[in-house]
């Protein structure tokens, strides 16, 4: 049997990136200030290196360098750093990357993996704290991860980047130091598409988006002493999404409360809500619950922002509007 | 270095085969046979094909939504183009691309961008595949003075620069987008100056003239090929016809001025006639286009008699690799 | 009271940047090929026209331009043209446009719109037919409009030309052609946000995005010969989106049908779904339907696109399952 | 022409401000007061305040994620500003923008842009505003060598040359960007060059010396105002402190080689050294430095001392005019 390890989630982004570029000359990473985003940078140095690309200040440049990288044989990952920068990469990854296998009649792939973090929390206001998951949740052609334990990142990650299709990578920033235990296997791969579920229960489905795992863990858990059995499920991945696991748990529970740090309209959870109200109706027993973000920018004052987020005791006053 | 005889009897193949193809086309678009626009290059194919005879087979190529010219340059298999033009499932892109989306990965062709710029930094990736793997290959990207106004395109050049990729910036300046004179879009009218700003060695050639956009070309090809990095090739030249055929977009152009540019500089015309002075027999050119024209026929005909797509696959070629197929729900 | 006449959709856009630019010398337009989306581009023409503004092929750039002249006093106009576009033009429309008013403390107005036109239909195929609203749904602080008649078009642009906030227009290219009546005069003002039952009905509600609601009107019809009465309810602003209008209408009939021309996961009518279920549960009666687009890039190839997008049979279709 | 002694001292006053205002931001990042990070522009005075004091009070001007200073320089009040960067109500944006998202409309000061290189379009549709309505005032829009690579600096350049738009570029080149070396991302270093491509009339200057800065900047604005269109100034300069207090990212600068940036060409140690040989005596600048402090002193109390926003008005400003608020649910 594998032995585990205990390594943190950004250990999880290196050790993934560090262990595909060695195994394979043709990855390469690309982006700016690489070493600020990487738990132990040295693997990044060294002169001469190619398979490390320190980009100018250029989104869209060299996110489309990334895609056309991609289609000549090379299986970039564009770091794009903070998500609130997609925007200006969003022409190459949505019209680009996303299109041309299709376009071109499957002549060409796109091997490539973009990385973007949410900067939420902590003051870093509207123009730094973006969750946009969502914006290419409604792009077809595009695969999508948001690994919220340090396995999942790890298994992912090493599967996003063998994987022949472009896959975006949101991390969430607030789980760069936390710990857990990883496979010690350079072969530890966890295939897209498959939810997961972090706790089982019974009466109320808990879907939880990224880092919103740990408060829908904790809600469970209260939920628990009140003789309230939870069920939380972390799609991991989002696009594609595995409804049939969601479809599942509720088939079963009747009850769904979908978790999510995107503002509230077009998040993850309205996806969820609209498709589990489409394909699950006769399941559901009562409203489906949205936890999210307000439809408001980030404030700067942390006066302000605390309120915004999910947290553990909204998704508990969610679920008991509906047990 | 001067073409040979022979070259240039090439060069007039391609380019005889590039109006060709657009007249038909054009004429297919008008008789229905194919579905949306035809951005014709006709008055362009100097440019086109001495650009892309400068390249090896295995090259990398990225054009623009006026490509067609740029695919035949390279070698492209013209009946799967108009099969493509014509949505068949025997097209180049299996009918999925279309008109303004060709590619054709088995002569470097590996996109043209419906996106004006678009194409630019993906060009600037294969070179930079080229430079990691090696493997002595260069890219050439096409684009239009239309699209040297976006900002990928400095992006790009810089990025090229600063790491002496093997990329050439080919810029087809037609002083027209659309319906827009570059006259009011362009602070400066030589695109090839902005090259200065980045260090890369850039020249303007007489795009009407296929021996010296070759020439050019190739000579920015051997600097990319020898490590000395990108250069930028910036070529003259007249589209003859509106912006896209199916589309009835008139510009600022006028009659007068377009005819006589027709008559004087048309490339095809040009080429011709400068193969006869050089000696090639006029039996020898009437041979040539009774090929080229034998074969767009074919290459009509192949496209008209080909099925469609069957309608059932609309969802084929979504992902190299599929996980699970939450998009197949046309109800 | 006031005469009707009667003018295209097209027409109804030109008149309404005619009538404010006239009304008011701050109003100009800006883009690319201008007189190419116009019914009558005349009004546009003229050297030293201060109003006018034919820009270079600059997306990103001129956008914004527009957004910077807005905070300093202009009402913009930016047209992005085909929609698909709209991409290299977000980050000035999510991250400043968007923000800024908010991020200035209310200091700063950004009273601009950004036009932009769905080229779905016609083999336009993958890179020229998106139909991206929902991108900007999910944003918090712009305003949209997607009118369907040419009265609600001239009304709604109007009003959102005077707006002090960023408005994007979504126009279907499809209608422009269409004609309509509508009040022969200056001051035709919709209010934003207020959504319009295009007919009254009692079984099932069928919301319509755009140009769909020709396919709700008609579905309606066919309905009707079976003696189903539907009400098609068009919201016009899709941002904010009038949900009371549409929940009234699902107390009412107990079913909903939405439809809109976008990638079914995360449409408009994702969205409306979600809320719905979450706000409407008690009433409905049986699964809310959406009628969209697969999540599949737009074929070239007739005899592939044809099928793509919703129409009156399928909207009768989806109706019939839950009748 | 040169500044007058008046002129100079009051250089020297916004100068010092800037300096302490940053160390006290600082200092209450330290301190715990200011919640994120403090992007100190310590080093840039003479950059930032030569400037803006060749703009005038209406003018306008885009800044930054590092325009503390550009906004002192531009008459700000510091009272407001340091409550900002306290998240407090009384900000001068309400603490809903923050430190690296200032404005204060009331001295031109439209707003400051987080994201690098997306101010500069910003400025130039201020210009075009100016332009449009004939009200004689002038944009001006501040940018580093890092947002330099941004495509839209270039799509920018380009419009501003092609309508002759009251624009000055305002480039403060400090040869870093977060922790990457402009020498890793620039084909070329000097960012003036790249204005030559569009034909714009440019210059570069010492930025550590206002002066140069001032005479430099009232040129452009002086041809701006007068009809002759944009001017790109480029100040080399130096940033004295890592890219971010709250941050501890380094970067490629040796301390050795920061320490002689700091001995030699600290902008506010050498002015007041000027100041004194020009014959301002040492009692005047003791008193500048000492109004300075007080004042300094005060913005911190105020900010300290200033409530909050009440976490109920989380929605407030999310539209000038609010239609229906469906997005007010935080449960
Ligand atoms: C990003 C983008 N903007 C606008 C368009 C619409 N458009 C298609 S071709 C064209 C003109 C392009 O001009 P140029 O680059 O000079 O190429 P040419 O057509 O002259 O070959 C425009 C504006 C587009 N396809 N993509
Ligand atoms: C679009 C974008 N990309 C990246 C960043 C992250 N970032 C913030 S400041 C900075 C460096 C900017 O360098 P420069 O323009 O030279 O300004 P300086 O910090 O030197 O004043 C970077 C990369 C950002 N804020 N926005
Ligand atoms: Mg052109
Ligand atoms: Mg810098």
């Amino acid at each position: 049997m594998v032995e585990m390890k205990s390594i943190s989630y950004l250990q999880a982004v290196t050790e993934a990136q560090r262990e595909e570029m060695l195994a394979n000359p043709d990855v390469v990473i690309m982006g700016e200030d690489l070493a600020l985003y990487e738990s132990d940078p040295s693997y990044l140095q060294g002169a001469n290196n190619k398979q490390v690309w320190h980009t100018p200040i250029s989104e869209c440049g060299f996110t489309g360098m990334g895609v056309g990288a991609a289609m000549a044989g090379l299986r970039p990952i564009v770091n794009l750093t903070i998500a609130s920068f997609v925007y200006l990469a969003s022409d190459p990854i949505i019209n680009q990357a996303g299109k041309l296998h299709y376009m071109t009649g499957g002549q060409i792939k796109i091997p490539a993996v973009f990385r973007a973090f949410y900067l939420h929390q902590g003051s870093n206001a509207a123009q730094h704290s973006d969750r946009p998951h969502p914006m290419f949740m409604a792009q077809p052609g595009l695969k999508i991860i948001a690994p919220s334990t340090p396995s999942d990142m790890k298994g992912l990650l090493k599967t996003a980047i063998r994987d022949d299709d472009p896959v975006l990578l949101f991390e969430d920033a607030v789980l760069w130091a936390k710990k857990g235990d990883v496979p010690d296997t350079d072969e530890h791969l966890i295939p897209l598409g498959v939810a997961d579920i972090k706790r089982p229960g019974t009466d109320v489905t808990i879907v939880t988006i990224s880092s919103c795992l740990y408060h829908g863990l904790k809600a469970a858990e209260k939920l628990e002493k009140e003789g309230i059995s939870a069920e939380v499920i972390d799609p991991r991945t989002l696009a594609p999404l595995d409804f049939d696991t969601i479809l599942e748990s509720v088939a079963k529970t009747g009850r769904l409360v979908v978790v999510d740090n995107a503002n509230r309209t077009l998040s993850a959870a309205s996806e969820i809500a609209a498709n589990v109200s489409e394909n699950g109706f006769d399941s559901l027993k009562k409203p489906i619950q949205r936890v999210t973000t307000p439809d408001v920018h980030i404030p700067f004052s942390p006066a302000l922002e605390e309120q915004f987020y999910p947290n553990a005791d909204k998704i508990v006053a969610a679920v008991k509007r509906i047990i | 270095m001067p073409l040979t005889t022979d070259q240039k009897a090439e060069a007039y193949r391609r380019m005889y085969t590039v109006r060709q193809f657009e007249n038909a086309g054009v004429q297919n678009i008008k008789r229905g046979n194919i579905a949306g626009v035809c951005h014709s290059s006709i008055g362009q194919e100097a440019s086109s094909v001495g650009a892309c005879m400068a390249l090896a087979p295995d090259d990398y190529l990225i054009g623009t939504h006026r490509s067609h010219g740029h695919l035949i340059g390279k070698g492209a298999n013209i009946n799967r183009l108009m099969a493509e033009l014509m949505g068949k499932e025997t097209g180049v892109c299996k009918g999925r691309g279309g008109e303004m989306h060709i590619a054709d990965a088995s002569v470097g062709a590996l996109s043209t961008s419906g996106i004006v710029g678009g194409g630019i930094p993906l060009a600037l990736g294969a070179a930079l595949s080229a430079f990691v793997k090696g493997d002595g290959k260069v890219a050439l990207g096409f684009f239009g003075d239309g699209a040297s106004n976006q900002g990928v395109f400095y992006e790009s050049m810089n990025m090229a620069a600063v790491w002496g990729l093997p990329m050439i910036f080919l810029c087809e300046n037609n002083s027209v987008a659309a319906v827009t004179s570059a006259e009011n879009t362009h602070a400066e009218r030589d695109i090839a100056k902005r090259a200065e700003a980045h260090g890369i060695p850039n020249i303007i050639v007489d795009g009407q003239d296929v021996e010296a956009v070759f020439d050019a070309t190739s000579e920015a090809v051997a600097r990319a090929r020898g490590g000395e990095g990108p250069s930028l090739v910036e070529t003259k030249t007249h589209r003859f016809d509106s912006h896209a055929a199916g589309l009835f977009f008139g510009d600022h152009r006028s009659e007068e001025e377009m005819r006589r540019v027709k008559e004087e500089q048309d490339p095809v015309v040009n080429l011709r006639q400068a193969l006869k002075d050089s000696g090639l027999d006029e039996g020898k050119i009437a041979d040539i286009e009774a090929g080229v024209d034998a074969a767009i026929k074919e290459a009509v005909e192949f496209g008209l008699s080909s099925p469609y797509p069957d309608a059932e696959r609309y969802s084929d070629y979504m992902f190299a690799t599929p996980v699970r197929a939450n998009y197949q729900d046309l109800r």
